[in-house]
């Protein structure tokens, strides 16, 4: 039983591994389930920046940018590769948060936040005002489908099994960051940023590798988006997508990894039922995440966790 | 422990609804419907959706197609491309129609003709966005091309001389589009383009661009532009008491539109399709009898008249069911080839002639140019 | 026209949208300098503000009793949702309580839609009449409103601030909530009290707004961003360089669309805005 | 880098200022390698200030500090720590987000030692397990010495007031440092609790390691400290062994007052 309540995560990853085989999915089904992972990828690596180093962003979606329009541009108008373009884009976010990591991470909350949505706003309207560029307002069209080894990932289920492999690895080495000494470095310095300098912690160093690190999960999370949409618009990449990445961190239960991703999976699947509900749809959502941000402050994964151990009795530390 | 137990309960409820999804039946033809229903354009979602549902309700009461009754599935997209792009494959995939009509902006359209070229699906778009039929050969427009509303207006400014323009364009697809069929037809009417300004369209206020443009002395002004940002134009307009008539897009073809502009004096110029005002029309315009047989339908169903955006759809369900007649198969690529294969079509934003290069299929000559006086739709003399 | 009164006009189109900013930003410092959070359900407020007045006119109620009415109504909506909604989430992170605010503006934006629906509304001016013309510029009387109605109300805060015991003691309470409660402040209440100000003025300025613009239950998010700018330039807890910094940041809007670039004038807003927070992090008009 | 005279700590005309006001004025004095200095003094007499001002938290206005003969004004707070020397503090701070333990805490001690890359991190986990693996026996050790080994899982929060302050200290013992800053560390003790916290000062003292100690407790400094140095409104007041400062007037007149007694009962 001890070992259900350690290795829970590999019936997981097998559950993602056989829904296929046995849901037999839609192209439809399979498409909501790559757009999840594709979230999650985001969540996890906001995650990692807002809930292990307390670093708030409110404006994480113009990585999420940068990604899908560097794939987009090189592969639609310059013949790059899919995995080529993919690579720059991460050596592209990477640089760019580099860079502006420094100055605005040493600002503190609401600034901090202030900062963010202000760098996102920057990026979209530089996509927009760059039309030959990028297509501007219209959108980006004519972007080729993922290919790895010259081989098409056009099919649904390939691209499903391609994501959610990025999906894994995404969590996986999250979770290695975040139970290593660089995670721990983390933590001492959302708990307590003065206290981490006093043990030899660089807190400018580390908060900006932090950054770099979601900087390129939300590249690859843009890339990957691009290449199964065919199209992007800067609509799909302004502050209210990053809002809503803060809104999945919350309701999901911030400073998890896995809490994070059970998020994005939730509300990407919702509006699956609140559709129906037309009209009421906007007050609906509101009411869940109020409610969960008062009732359950850890989030859906806090459920989680307290369901597994009323199922998997307590053995001890 | 209580609220424990209802947590796992919604959670369950959640996942079984997710799973069961809606059921429907193999008899009719499935046609889907992609319609802006919340998000900023979804001001516009509503007209097109109750257009869309009246025609297929029209054409079943006439019996259906082939035999077969039509069902029309729609879905909102948020006025988010990706979402567009999500529901469009629903539509393909999980309830698999034959067809599909709807959206609302150029980004949305980009997104669904993304899916509906990918998985070779006929789909019906109206919006801004220029079908290039070697990229999009799925693809078909019944909204008005951006150059026959430039064209349209740009006859009538010769015949009033006005040799002066000016264009106020929204940053975004509007703004791009309507700047670029501007300058391409100037030359051939006549018409100098004497500078362009930029606005936001959440901006509130644009007397600074329009002062600017006041300087360039146009006899008119063009602002590709939609809705609310249009009439704020048009206002500000009213307080420089910049006395020019203003030439906007032809999306504002809709009641909304007269009640933004109630207490606006500037001189509105709308391009529209002619279902804005049928008794302008001779009788001896085919299109004439469409529009008048709808909208009387439509006002008895939704106690207001047909507008530009009720006629978008309304062809749009027309032409695929044209096509599903043509052809006699439900099969999506063979009713793509019906589709284009259609001519001389008449319908209520004109008379459509496809061709394998022009999935547009109406001519300049179906649009007229409005203006509105005492709150109504009038013909400019 | 000249260019004198080009540079007239600008200024006017600057104002106009600045002192929109400067209220928004106002009712976000209130509430900020008592409870130190910042609200993002602001816009609601607004548009809350604008719709109601828009409907009671429309009903037929005079314009100056919508006014009231409409604040009124305002300010016990924002006063329920502290008492309900933030009270309950003391001692949470900032991350959290931003959520929670995104989560009461989801909350109320779709309130919104079930109640006006989709389509814009426009509220008549206040006043009728043809607009001054000041060196060649047209003035609208709905900006003379705008602006006096701001000046009206920093002049009540003002008062309410330095001159009663209540405003007094809010103060108290910004500087040290602790210290306060000793003195036998009730916190609670201070905190009450700056939800309901900052919810009326947030209503406020969407009603000073409406007759100049078209109102619909999404066109909160705008101006709610915009404040919330013009806040942190002038310093997160300062009122009056809240108030410097939204007219500014109307004036340099409107000066850039005129003089430099429409087409990038947001771009040049938001990195003004990233390198005062680089280079001034406690607002442009701090002392330190 | 070799230390002058014997003395690895070497403060001289530090000086620093709070919006004009001076709260460190020209202070200047040395430790000797290998001993434990005391600084006493009132409340507000500048003693975490010049702690802070050693330690990089708040760098003085004017003045040099010589570490081990090298003048860490103008370093960053990680680097001077880096250098060897590592610190309490006088209001408990421990790591307590995403339920770090007491563990946790001491291990961020090593991270100086491991300083993790992210790509280390990501790609060699076997080299960055085998790392982990020996901090952890090392901060169990120390864990040990201070004795909350058994605590070695709870979070910070769950213990006790004094083992915190234990916490703290295996914390600072885990970055290997030559010299340890300590800010009031008994303060908040009972009295078992503070003859505990004496022996185990005189175990780290033996290990070699210099101290610092500011402290209130007059008990617990003069069975300690090798010398003593009072501060006053941010001036040296007086310094010298711990028999001097008790007889010097100034000292018993500006703080010692009342407490005098506990310092003649020592003599």
């Amino acid at each position: 039983m001890n070992a259900l309540k350690r290795y829970w995560w590999l019936i997981l990853l097998a559950a993602i591994a056989v829904y296929p085989v046995i849901g037999k999915p839609s192209p439809y089904r399979s498409g909501l389930l790559i757009f999840a992972g594709i979230y999650i990828i985001l969540a996890v690596g906001l995650d990692l920046l807002m809930g292990y180093t307390g670093q708030i962003s409110v404006g994480h979606a113009a990585f999420f940018a940068v990604g899908a329009y560097t794939s987009g541009i090189l592969t639609a108008k310059y013949g790059f590769s899919p995995a080529a373009a993919m690579g720059v884009g991460v050596v592209f976010s990477a640089t760019l948060a580099f860079l502006t990591g420094r100055p605005v991470l040493a600002l503190k909350e609401y600034y901090l936040a202030m900062a963010t949505l202000a760098f996102n706003e920057i990026v979209v309207t530089l996509i927009i005002g760059f039309e030959g560029l990028t297509g501007g307002a219209s959108g980006l069209r004519d972007i080729p489908p993922f290919t790895i080894f010259g081989f098409s990932l056009l099919n649904h289920l390939h691209y499903y099994y391609f994501v959610w492999t990025v999906v894994v690895l995404v969590i996986a080495s999250s979770i290695a960051v975040v139970r290593s000494p660089f995670g721990r470095a983390l933590i001492a310095i959302h708990s307590d940023e003065q206290a981490a300098r006093s043990f030899g912690v660089d807190c400018a160093k580390y908060k900006t590798r932090a950054y770099m690190l979601a900087a390129v999960y939300a590249s690859i999370a843009g890339s990957l988006f691009a290449h199964y949409m065919g199209f992007i618009a800067p609509d799909d990449f302004g502050i209210l997508t990053s809002i809503n990445l803060l809104v999945m961190l919350f309701l999901g239960g911030i400073g998890t990894i896995f809490g994070p991703a059970l998020g994005a999976l939730f509300l990407k699947l919702l509006p699956e039922i609140t559709y129906q509900f037309q009209d009421y749809e906007l007050l609906i959502n509101g009411i869940i995440l109020i409610v969960v941000l008062v009732f359950f402050p850890r989030g859906l994964f806090g459920i989680f966790t307290a369901l597994r151990n009323k199922i998997v009795p307590r053995m001890g530390k | 422990m209580k609220r424990f137990v209802f947590s796992v309960f919604v959670l369950m409820v959640f996942v079984a609804l997710v799973a069961a999804g809606p059921a429907w039946s193999k008899e009719p033809i499935k046609i889907g419907g992609i319609f802006s229903l919340t998000g900023y354009l979804s001001w516009l979602g509503e007209y097109k959706k109750k257009a869309a549902e009246l025609k297929v309700e029209m054409i079943n009461q006439a019996g259906g197609v082939n035999g077969q009754q039509l069902v029309l599935i729609s879905y909102d997209d948020n006025s988010s491309p990706e979402q567009a792009s999500k529901v469009a494959q629903r539509l393909i995939s999980k309830d698999q129609v034959v067809a599909m009509a709807g959206t609302a902006s150029v980004p949305l359209s980009g997104a669904v003709a993304s899916m509906a070229n990918r998985y070779k699906i006929p789909t019906i778009i109206n919006s801004g966005y220029a079908v290039d039929t070697s990229k999009d050969p799925y693809l078909f427009n019944t909204s008005h091309k951006t150059d026959f509303a430039v064209i349209t207006a740009y006859k009538v400014f010769q015949k009033k001389g006005i040799k002066k323009l000016a264009l106020l364009m929204p940053i975004g697809p509007l703004g791009e589009i309507g700047g670029t069929a501007a300058r391409k037809y100037a030359a051939e009417y006549g018409v100098t383009i004497v500078g362009e300004e930029k606005f936001d369209v959440k901006a509130a206020d644009v007397t600074a661009q329009l002062a600017k443009i006041r300087n360039m002395n146009p006899q008119a002004i063009f602002a590709f532009v939609t809705g609310e940002p249009a009439a704020l134009i048009g206002r500000n307009m009213d307080q420089l008491s910049f006395k020019v008539p203003l030439l906007v897009s032809h999306g504002n073809a809709n009641p909304g539109f007269l009640k933004l502009v109630s207490n606006v004096r500037t001189q509105m110029l709308v391009p529209s399709g002619k279902v804005m005002k049928p008794e302008a029309l001779p009788d001896s315009d085919p299109t004439k009898k469409v529009i008048v047989e709808f909208n009387k339908k439509h006002i008895a169903k939704y106690k207001e008249p047909a507008n530009y955006f009720s006629a978008e759809l309304a062809d749009a369900i027309d032409l695929i069911a044209e096509g599903l007649r043509t052809s006699g198969t439900t099969d999506p690529v063979k009713l793509r080839d019906a589709i284009e294969n259609i001519k001389g079509f008449v319908g209520m934003q004109g008379i459509y002639t496809f061709t394998p290069k022009d999935h547009h299929g109406t001519r300049p000559d179906d649009m007229i140019l409005l203006t509105v006086k005492a709150g109504k739709w009038e013909v400019p003399k | 026209m000249s260019d004198i009164s080009h540079l007239v006009q600008f200024l006017f189109s600057g104002i106009t949208v600045g002192s929109v900013y400067a209220l928004i930003a106002v009712s976000l410092v209130i509430v900020y300098k008592v409870s130190q959070l910042i609200c993002f359900a602001q816009g609601e407020f607004f548009v809350f503000g604008a719709l109601t007045m828009t409907t009671l006119v429309s009903k037929g109620v005079p314009v100056p009793l919508a006014f009231f009415l409409s604040i009124i109504i305002a300010m016990a909506l924002g006063a329920l949702i502290q008492q309900v909604l933030i009270r309950p989430m003391k001692n949470t992170s900032v991350g959290a309580l931003i959520v929670m605010t995104i989560a009461i503006s989801l909350a109320l934006r779709g309130l919104a839609l079930l109640i006006w629906g989709r389509e814009s509304h426009v509220l008549p001016p206040f006043s009728r009449g043809e607009p001054i013309q000041v060196l060649g510029a047209a003035l609208q009387l709905q900006i003379l409103w705008i602006v006096g109605i701001t000046t009206v109300v920093l002049f009540l805060i003002w008062f309410f601030f330095e001159k009663t015991p209540a405003g007094i003691a809010m103060r108290a309470c910004a500087e040290n909530p602790y210290g306060a409660s000793l003195m036998g402040i009730n916190t609670q209440k201070t905190t009450l009290v700056a939800w309901a100000w900052g919810s009326g003025i947030g209503a406020l300025a969407g009603m000073a707004v409406a007759p100049m613009l078209f109102t619909q239950y999404t066109s909160g998010i705008m101006p709610m961003v915009k404040g919330f700018i013009a806040m942190s330039i002038g310093g997160l807890g300062s009122i009056v360089g809240s108030v410097i910094a939204g007219l500014l940041l109307g004036l340099v809007e409107s000066y850039t669309i005129g003089l430099i670039s429409s087409k990038f004038s947001d771009t040049i807003v938001f990195a003004l805005l990233m390198a005062v927070l680089v280079f001034r992090p406690n607002g442009l008009f701090s002392r330190s | 880098m070799m230390e002058k005279n014997g003395h690895i700590l070497t403060i001289s005309g530090v000086t620093k200022t709070f919006d004009g006001v001076r709260a460190l004025d020209d202070v200047s004095f040395s430790v000797r390698s290998g001993d434990i200095k005391a600084l006493i003094g009132p409340n507000g007499a500048g003693k975490t200030t010049l702690l802070n001002a050693v330690s990089g938290l708040n760098p003085p206005t004017k003045g040099s500090v010589l570490f081990e003969g090298r003048d860490v004004v103008g370093l960053r707070t990680d680097q001077i720590a880096s250098l060897g020397m590592s610190r309490t503090f006088q209001l408990i701070r421990l790591f307590t987000i995403n339920n770090a333990t007491v563990l946790d805490n001491v291990l961020l001690g090593a991270h100086m030692h491991l300083r993790p890359t992210l790509l280390e991190t990501v790609f060699l986990r076997g080299r960055i397990k085998r790392q982990e693996r020996e901090a952890t026996a090392k901060a169990m050790d120390l864990l040990k010495l201070v004795g909350i080994e058994k605590e070695a899982h709870a979070l910070p929060g769950e213990l006790s007031f004094g083992s915190q302050r234990l916490l703290e200290l295996a914390r600072a013992l885990m970055t290997g440092p030559r010299m340890l800053l300590l800010d009031e560390p008994a303060s908040g003790l009972n009295d078992a609790e503070v003859e505990e916290f004496t022996r185990l000062l005189m175990t780290i003292k033996q290990q070699g390691i210099t101290i610092l100690i500011v402290e209130h407790n007059m008990k617990l400094v003069m069975n300690i400290a090798d010398d003593i140095i009072v501060l006053d409104f941010g001036r040296k007041l007086a310094e010298g062994p711990p028999s001097a400062i008790c007889a010097n007037p100034d000292v018993i007149e500006a703080y010692l007052g009342a407490q005098s007694k506990e310092c003649g009962v020592t003599q």
